[in-house]
Order: C-alpha cells, then structure tokens, then sequence
C-alpha cells in the first residue's frame, strides 16, 4: 500500500493484468507515442501520460499504437474480443465517441443478444470525460448516460485512485464491453492504493458515509464534492449519507433504494448535461420504488442544458459544486413535505 | 490449385445450397410467413463460396446484411439459419437475430450485420487475434459496393495496411447499393481505393468460381504468409430486389434475365467442369436433388420450430444473464 | 381536410416547404432511388416511399440521393445549414447515427454556442425509429434519449399523421438542429389532415384527453397506446388524462406539472429502452417539482434492458402495450398513500 | 499568376502576423495565463495564406484544432482572436470557443475543431451550398495528416467527388498527428487516395508560399469553373509542440532547428521576393514591425477584457436562448 495518483493507479492495473494474461492488449493513439518517429519511443504514454511505460515491458505487439480511426481500431478492439483477446481500447476523449458510436452501440454491445448468448466480448473502451480542463465544448463532455442507455454495455465511473485500479481490473477481466471512464482533472489526485492486483465488483456502490437525513448519489468526481458538502453540513446539523454507485450500469438500486428507506430523503448529483441523465434515472427509480419513504421533493444537482463554456469563469459556474450541493440539501431539509400533502 | 474432385463437388453443392435456399426463401416471404426484412444473395454465390473454400474454422469472416451465402459457405448449418429465418428457438441465434444478424462463432462467422460497413473494423480485430496469438487463421470482410462508401470499410483498409494484418476485403461489387447504381456512387475505383492505403487488390469476374477461387488463394496465402492484406474487387449481380418486396424497377428491363441467362456462375460451373471432364452433369444433377431436399428439410423444420419461450426475452444481454 | 396516411402527411410537408422556399433541400438515401441506374428514376422515393415523388417535381438539384456515406452526407447538410440552405437530410433508420454522431452533436449541435451565437443552423434530420417491424437489434431502437441528452439538439416525436404534417414544417422552419423522428410502423395510418400548410409549435404539449384520477404521458406510437389504455380504464370507472409532448427537447414541462397537479398519479409510456430515457426525465421533472400534488409512485411503462429481439412473439412482448399501461394505472390508483407514510 | 506588390504585401504581412500571434502565444501559454489547449500553427503558414490569398468572404473555410493560421489568413481580427484565446467577452466567440472553435461566419471561417476530420463534411455542405445557391464560392477543408486517415475525411472525398462539388482539400501533412509519424500511420499515399476517389491531387511544397499559391489558384479555379474538387497535398512542418506543453521528444534531435533555419516559408518568401526584385528588405521590415505590434496590441487588449458574464452561460444554445 502506498499514495498513488489516479494516474498511476489506472496505470498499475493495465500491468498487473497484462502481465497476468497475455491475451490482454491496449490499443489507441498515442498510447505509446513516437511510433514510426525518428525521436523517443513511449514519447507520450497517451495524451496525458496514463500509459506511459508500458510500451517498454510489453512491446508493440501489446501497446498498439492506432491511425486517427476511431471507427477501425474501436470496432477491431470488439472484433479482437470476440475472436480471443482481451483488448483494452482508449478513445482518448470520450467526446470522440461520435465519430465510432455504431462499433459501440450496435456491434460489441449487442453480438451475445443478437448471437442468441453464442458470444463473449471482453472489451474494455477506456476514455477520459467531464469539465473543468478549458478544454471547451468538445474535450469536456461526460456522455456516460448515451452508454448507459444501450443495453448490453457496462459503464463505470470510478471516483478515485482506489476505485481506480479495482475497478479497472474488474474491467478487464469482466466478459462484457466495458466503458470505463476517467476524469481527467483528476489524474494527479492521490491515495493509498494497495500495491498488488484486486478487484472492486460491479453492481456494488460504496457507501463513502452514512447519515441519518439525507441520501447523496454522486458520480465521478462528483462524489469528493458532495462528501465536501456532506462535511460542511454535518458542521450545520445535517448528516448525510454519500453513495458512490461506482458503476452506472449495472446499477446498484438495492442499496440506492435502501438508503433512501433509512433517510427520506435525495439528492442526487451528476456532472452530465440534465436531461436524460444519471440523475433522472435515479430519481425515477426511487420516485417508483421507494416513493413512500420519500419526505421531500427529490433535488438533482446538475449542470445546466447546455454546451461546456470555454471560459473558466462559465466553466466553474456549469459545473456542479459543492455550495450547489450544499443548497440542495438544506432545500430537501427545509420542506414540510406533509403539509402540502 | 488444382481442384480434385471432392473439392469440385463440394464447391458445387455449396453454391447450389446457397441458390436454393434463397430461391425458397423468395418464394416463402412471399407467403407472409417471414417476418422482417430479407436480402438475398441469390447470383453471387460464386464470391462466398470462392474465398471460403480456402478457409476453415479457424478463420474468421464478416457478412452483410445480405449473409445467408457467407453463412452456408462458411459452414453454418442450414437449418439452424432456416429456423433463425423464421425466429424459431432453435435457430442459431435462438432466434434472437434473424436473417440480418445470423452469426456462428464456432464457425468463425462473425455475423451478418445489419449496419452498412459493420464488417471490416470487427474484421480487422479478427486478424489481429490471428497476428497476436499467431493462430494462422486469416479474417475476411465481405461487403458491398455501397459499403465501399461507407468511412468505417475505407479506414479499416488503412488499419489493416498500417498493421499489415491477415485481412482479405472482399468488395462484392453488384452494381446497387438499394437502388443506387455504383455508377453513380463510387467515385474512383475499388482498385485505386485499395492502391491509396498501400494494398493490392485484384479484380475479379464474381460470375466465374474458378477466377475467384484462384484470386482468393492468392490473397489469402499472401495473409497467412505475413504479407498483409490485399482487396479483391469482385463483379457479380444479385437476382432479387434488394430486399424482398423490392420491385427493382430502378434495373433496366430484362437485365436480371439476361445475366441469368448469360453468366450465371451455377450454369457456369457446370459447362466449365463437364467442358474439362472433371465432373459429369449426372452427379451434379445428384447434388441439385440434395441440396433441394436439405433446404426443403429446413423449411419444414424451421415451421415446425417453437418459437424462443417468454424467458428468453432477458437472457443473453450480459454474461450473467 | 381529407384523410391521409403519416406517411403522405410527411410527403406533403416536405413538398409544401420545398415550394414555399427554395432554400430547402433534401438528402439522403434511395430517397428519389435510381440514381446512376438504368431503370427508373425516384425507383425508390425513400427506403419506405416517404419522399416518393419529389424528385419529379423539385428535380435532382434539390432531391439529392447521397452514397453510403452519413458521416459524409449528414455533415454536408450542417456544412450546408451553417451556409444558407435549409436541409431536410434523411438517415433512415435511426439506428444508423452511430456512424455520423459526431456530425450531429458535436458540430450542429454546438455551433451556435461555440461560437457565441453567431451561427444558425437549420438542419432537420428525419429518421425512422422504434420497434414493432420484426427489424431486429440493429433497425427498432429508438434513441431519442441520447438526442434529447445533447444540449443544441431538438428533438421531435410526431404521434400520429397530423401531428407529423404540422411538426415537420415547424421543423422545417425552425433555425436549430431538429431530429425529427418518424415511427415505422405508423406510416400507413390515416386520420384527417389539412390540405394547406400548418405548424405545430414545438415546447407545447398536446392534451389528446382529459381526466381526474392519472396522467399518462406518452410518447410517439405510445400515444395511441395510451390512449386506447384510456379508454378501457375509463370503463373500469378510472379517469385519465393522456398527454403527448410532442417534442422531448423543448419539452413542455409546465403542462405535465399542471396535469400531475390535477391528478396527483403519473404514469409514463416510453418506447425507448429503460435507462436514462424520457420516461426517467419526466419522473424526475416532476419527483422534483411536483413532488408535493404525488399520491402515489410514479410508474414508468417501458421495454426492459435488452436489445430488441428479432422473434415475432419476444418483440410483442418487449414493446409496451395498452396491457401494461392499464396495469400501471391500476397500481398507481391502488396505492395507498399515507397509509405508508 | 503574377502578383502584384500589394498581393505580395499582403501575403508576407499575414503570414508574418500568424507567426508573431503564435510565437507571442507560446511565451504567453508559458506563464500559465491561457487556460485549456493551443495549438500552434507557426511554420505552416505558406500553407493558409497560401489558400486564402485567393478567397474572398463568400468562399468557406473549415479549420482544425490548429486554427489560428487559417482564421487569420481568411480575414477573421486579430484582436477578436486573441481575446477570445483569453477567455474573454469581446472575443470572437464571447469566450465562448476558445481556440478550439474559434469561428468568424461572416469572413466565412466555419470554425476551428476540436474534432479530427470534423471539417471535410462541413465543407462538402458549404460547397453544396454555393452550387445550390450559384454564389460562385467555393469551400475549402484545411486538414492534417492525422486528419486524412479519419472516416469522415475519406467519405467526404467521394461525396465531393461524385457531387462535383467546389471543394478542396488541403492536406497539411507536417508529418506527425500528436506524436505518431504519417510514415507509420497513413497507408498507400494522400495522392493515390485522392486519385482513389477520382479526385486531381497536386504535391506542394508547404514551405513555399508562391509554391502553394499557385497550386491553389489552379485548384481553386477548377471549382470555381465547375470542375469539382481537388486536393492539395502539401508538406510542411510545425515548430511547436502538437500543443503547448508537449516537450516532442519524438521528434529527432535538431529537426526542427533544421527546418527553421533551412526552409521556412518567411524566410524563404523574403529571398524570392528580395532576389525577384519584387519588394525590398526595408518594407519587409516595416510589415514585421507593424505585425509584432498589432499582436502586443492585442494581447494587451485580451489581458484587459472582461469575462464573459454570469448570465452568458446558458444563452446562445438555441436561437430562441
Ligand atoms: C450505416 C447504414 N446505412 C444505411 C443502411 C441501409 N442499407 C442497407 S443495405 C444498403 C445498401 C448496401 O449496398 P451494398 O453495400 O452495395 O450491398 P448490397 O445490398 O448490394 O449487397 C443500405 C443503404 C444500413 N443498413 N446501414
Ligand atoms: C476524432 C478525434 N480523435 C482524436 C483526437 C485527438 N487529436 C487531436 S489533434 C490529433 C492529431 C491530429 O493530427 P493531424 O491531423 O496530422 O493535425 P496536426 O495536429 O498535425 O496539425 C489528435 C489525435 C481528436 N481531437 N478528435
Ligand atoms: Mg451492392
Ligand atoms: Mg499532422
């Protein structure tokens, strides 16, 4: 065990398990970097160094650098997958996904269903989302609720470091197509992270605190933030349990639903664009199934329905915060749910 | 290659199944029992059974929308497709899929596909399992001219340059994407595609076995010989509509019956191996018979079939249900 | 007035707006047939005869079949929109959008606000969606979630032949990005429609009933679902109120919360697959803000989490059904409320 | 085609304004001022003033990721650009953009884009427009070799192709996309694909601006008469890194040294036009000063503007708000 950023914890996993199955490859651009370059070899480790050294232990064969074909190398990572190999695709931004959605949606999320259960596709699409990079409308996006739309994907948020690795080898060693997505801002964020290889299981939130008033479902990085928020509350009187679902498909509704049985009330925070998100899905759920328990209103925490700004001043107001999240809490705390009634 | 007498045979009864089983299917969707859509490859079975010959279950191949020819020549049982034809749950796919997605992994079919340029990135992928565990096998796209068109076929030809993959693309050149003559669509040429990513490619006459057999053997060798991929362009023509219910009056008048008449490769095939003594028209008539009967057998089969259960609605999403 | 098919209402939108205004064009597909070929020419008129006849009267200048090209040809008609021209581009199946995604949501799409408002791009994209065709996995879904889920997008679900007549041209004459999305099998159903030319404005939704006891909202063919759920109910003694949006981005949230005010019970009908979909959005538009009028769950009426099934007897059962609205009604008007409170 | 002294003016003052705003960036992305990604354009600039001498307001650009040469070249401000790198309210796209998307509709620049290969079919419309609406325009895709190998680029070839559209297409080729060589990632040639998808391709040399000029007046007139779209091939190299910060150790040891000193295209337009007798040194340099000044401006003026306001964040999505 020892402090590792986000990074290198991601890192970490793509090693332990290629060293531990040979059938593991990575694909993607610039993922090794300089190749047919007269400079350095393993030049990038991927735009933002997340792969960097392990073009050096595993070679090309393994480390492919691609073409800028988002389309052939996306859906050669599925056809690899149904064919033998366990390969492990980066998109870069998952804002690209626009340009190889069809290899994703309609191909390796959809062969065992079509195939009638006669297919096994373990792919694992590692891509980088969310805001708060100025990287403006096209570099910022998170897009995971586009995937966790398609049946026949998995689709995991991990919030950090720690969640990182387990849940990344859980990724690759999983026999489903995995989009495993990392935000960017924080890869130079760090914590203790076990030195050897384990898995964090699908389907499973972690529970980051548990409170007596409120239940908090955030996402990503978004879960740092409520559970700053959740700090600064409990300091008011309020306590607050924090859910991190970890995956959002599958999802875990027996615990979302559990909590909000105990505390009455939600509020759920979600960095992707309102409508149709994580956060409708999972006020739908309670709104369905555990409607009787609810004591108030439930509050979403989102951006608003538009593009990512460019400007740092519009970025940090599009982002959801923990002043935001903090209101919305104090919101549900404040209504006299049965008077209305 | 010199063909013996099994493989001619074999060939035959391959090509024969294949026409017989659309010839069927053309007459049956008339019925209204058939649900969905259905695109025949009735003319160009001399393509798929060409370049299957040369491979086994250990290579892999992507399909069409237009599948069920790749499928025969590639090994998938006729009944199994019949049944999924009709959405039975015991077809292949447990009738999940039906004609446009019928797959057999077993068999190295990697499926019809019903998106357009579907094939070639998974195909990619498939050589490069081949490459990576060196397996040997070699992958092959079958797609189509209005596919040639389509970005995911055009950057896979360079992936598969760039990685220099046991990949064969198999441009099945028909003259139509739906009722879009190639004329109008394909600018260039598929053979100056293939040149423009740094890959060779061969034209053939898809209405003459032997020449695709031929050029086939040659693609593939240079793939399982580490020499890359190469593009055949093969020049054929499908009988029916696009799809069943197609009216096909974007054709010329009599052009179908004409080519029937003049270059069907079944026809073909004949005259070619009686012209050389190889196989005498007695025996091919035999193997007409049998491929007939076995597409009637599956026909009567595929009715008789159940359809999937209720259960069967969730299952086969993920893994682990 | 006379009686017309959804598809002739289509049909004839399109002609009027293309004489009205020689701005508009249309792309796509087979969608005059015949280009190149020796036979006839508008062999086709679309893939199902929607634009069938167009071409005769608006030439090829303004009826442009395109190659099998959507990345190419849907970016055209941004190119095009961004430019002076009014496209109407076809992408057929809906499900196609995977290979032209990027087209869509990262270019028309965000124009506008990338380039801080200096751009106006009138692009309609129609497309067929939803199951009930035996088309399989890959020519039944829906999507319009992921659409409604892209801030820039307008997104348009026409429930029946007038509906269609009257929205297309909006859409037409709209200055944003509109995706306007037919149902297949809907295209041989009749009703009256006028002869002239008419709009719909987008953002109001359409009360096709009034009742006291639940609001059923639905979408696109789920309309007629709903509808004919309704009357049954109201046999049963059950009153409801059936609300089409219309359009799922705007969508017209201020008449679904006066309706659930009204009626306290929310049912939704949603064709689309069940995660992050419009069934979630309008359970947390209104967990959220008419939380207080509730007296019982929200209950969504949706396919389940699988691809859609080839076997005749699998897709009826996936597709939501009159059956299963009325089911939920009953449910929501069975609850007891405070009882669990 | 003979240019006329203030042609050539014109040329070295706007290839030498794109060079002063990217070298004066990339001091200025150093101290930590700029937010998000730049990339810079500097050696490359034959390549946009090149195209663009030739373009007025009714001819359509699409830009890249690596924008600001091209904005510059078809007219977009300088001040406009700058603030808008900063972030600020009075930039070009309200701050809105950033230099990923900077976009001037009005001199016909439809934007930078921080999609690969997002332009081409953007520019297949603009061309479709202009034959539409008989404007007499022209369109033209800026795009690099990364950029060439992308789906959307090669589809737009054939549909300019077989439209006949007034289309070019201007490969940038600086031999690198990010940090991987064009030697290892483009398959076959830019110019057999061109010729792939029946459209004329013409090599240029990227450091030349007379060079490029011509190349694109021959281009550009083509459309214009109607004769459908053409690529331009053209090799040249960036100075910087593939964004700022990138420290391009895949690059050998001296090359870019090498280049600057041995063929760039400022330097080397000074000589021609020196040796020509076409314009003196001393107006040269008047036009570097008035260059350097006019971006010091402008960077003043960009650390001076105010950010966008709160209320600005949700305006501009649709036309309504
Ligand atoms: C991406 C995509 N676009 C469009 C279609 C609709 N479509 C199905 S088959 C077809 C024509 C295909 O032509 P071609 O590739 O020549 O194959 P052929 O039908 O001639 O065998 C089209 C346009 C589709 N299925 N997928
Ligand atoms: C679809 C897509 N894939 C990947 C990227 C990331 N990316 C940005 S620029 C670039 C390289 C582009 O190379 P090239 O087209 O040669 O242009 P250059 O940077 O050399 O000017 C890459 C891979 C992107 N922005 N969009
Ligand atoms: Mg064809
Ligand atoms: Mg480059």
């Amino acid at each position: 065990m020892s402090k590792k950023s986000y990074r290198t914890a991601i890192n970490e996993a793509l090693r332990q398990e290629m060293r531990r199955d040979p059938a593991v490859i990575l694909m993607g651009e610039d993922i090794a970097g300089g190749a047919g370059a007269p400079g350095e070899q393993d030049a990038w480790g991927g735009v933002l160094g997340v792969t960097k050294g392990l073009v050096g232990e595993f070679g090309r064969e393994r480390v492919l650098d691609t073409p800028l074909s988002e389309s052939a190398y996306i859906g050669a990572a599925a056809g690899a997958a149904a064919t033998g190999l366990r390969p492990v695709a980066e998109l870069m931004f998952v804002d690209f996904v626009g340009v190889c959605f069809d290899q994703i949606f309609n191909q390796a999320a959809k062969f065992r269903y079509m195939f009638g259960g006669n297919a096994r596709t373990p792919l694992v699409i590692r891509a980088m989302y969310g805001a708060g990079f100025r990287a403006a409308s096209q570099h910022s996006q998170c897009l995971y609720p586009l995937f966790t739309h398609i049946p026949g994907l998995k689709v995991v948020l991990p919030s950090s470091a720690y969640e990182a690795k387990g849940l990344l080898i859980q990724s690759i060693r999983d026999d489903d197509p995995v989009i495993f997505l990392e935000n960017k801002v924080q890869y130079d964020e760090e914590e203790d992270v076990p030195d050897e290889a384990y898995t964090i299981p699908f389907g499973e939130a972690n529970l980051t605190r548990e409170g007596r008033d409120v239940t908090i479902v955030a996402f990503g990085r978004m879960v740092k933030i409520a559970n700053e928020a959740a700090d600064r509350l409990l300091k008011q009187g309020i306590s607050c349990t924090v859910l991190d679902p970890r995956t959002v498909s599958p999802l875990d509704t027996g615990t979302i639903l559990d909590c909000v049985q105990e505390t009455g009330r939600l509020v759920i925070v979600d960095e992707a664009s309102p409508r149709c998100n994580m956060a409708t899905d999972v006020s739908a759920l309670v709104a369905q199934e555990a409607f009787g328990a609810l004591k108030a209103p439930i509050r979403m925490v989102c951006p608003p329905h538009v593009p990512v700004p460019f400007a740092p001043n519009l970025e940090d107001l599009y982002v959801p915060n923990a002043d935001r999240v903090e209101a919305a809490v104090r919101a549900v705390m404040g209504f006299k749910a049965r008077e209305l009634a | 290659m010199q063909m013996n007498r099994a493989d001619l045979l074999h060939a035959y009864r391959t090509m024969r199944t294949i026409r017989e089983f659309e010839e069927r299917l053309h007459l049956e969707f008339a019925t209204g029992e058939i649900p969905g859509f259905v695109h025949l490859y009735a003319g160009e079975e001399a393509s798929a059974v060409g370049v299957c010959m040369h491979l086994t279950d250990r290579d892999k191949i992507a399909s069409t929308h237009r599948g069920h020819g790749h499928c025969i020549a590639k090994g998938v049982e006729v009944q199994g497709m019949m049944s999924e034809i009709y959405g039975r749950k015991d077809g292949v796919c447990g009738g999940k899929g039906g004609s446009m997605h019928i797959a057999d992994l077993s068999k190295g079919m990697l499926g019809a596909n019903g998106i357009v340029g579907g094939g070639p990135p998974l195909i990619c992928g498939a050589a490069l399992t081949a490459k990576t565990l060196k397996t040997g096998g070699v992958a092959v796209a079958f797609y189509g001219d209005g596919a040639s068109n389509q970005g995911t076929t055009l950057e896979s030809l360079n992936l598969a340059s760039i990685w220099k993959l046991p990949a064969i693309f198999v441009c099945e050149d028909n003259g139509y994407a739906e009722s879009t003559a190639s004329s109008y669509s394909v600018g260039g040429s598929q053979a100056k595609r293939a040149e423009g990513f740094g890959i060779p490619c061969q034209e053939v006459d898809g209405f003459d076995f032997f020449a695709v057999h031929e050029a086939a053997r040659v693609a593939i060798e240079r793939a399982r010989n580490g020499g890359g991929p190469s593009m055949l362009h093969v020049r054929l023509a499908r009988y029916f509509g696009h799809f069943e219910g197609d009216a096909t009056t974007y054709r010329a008048p009599g052009e179908v019956e004409r080519i029937r008449n003049e270059q069907d490769c079944l026809r073909r095939f004949r005259q070619q191996v009686s012209d050389a003594a190889l196989l005498d028209s007695g025996e091919l008539d035999v193997v007409d018979r049998e491929a007939a009967e076995a597409v009637e057998l599956s026909v009567r089969g595929a009715k008789a079939g159940a359809p999937p259960t209720e259960a069967d609605l969730l299952t086969d999403v993920y893994v682990a249900y």
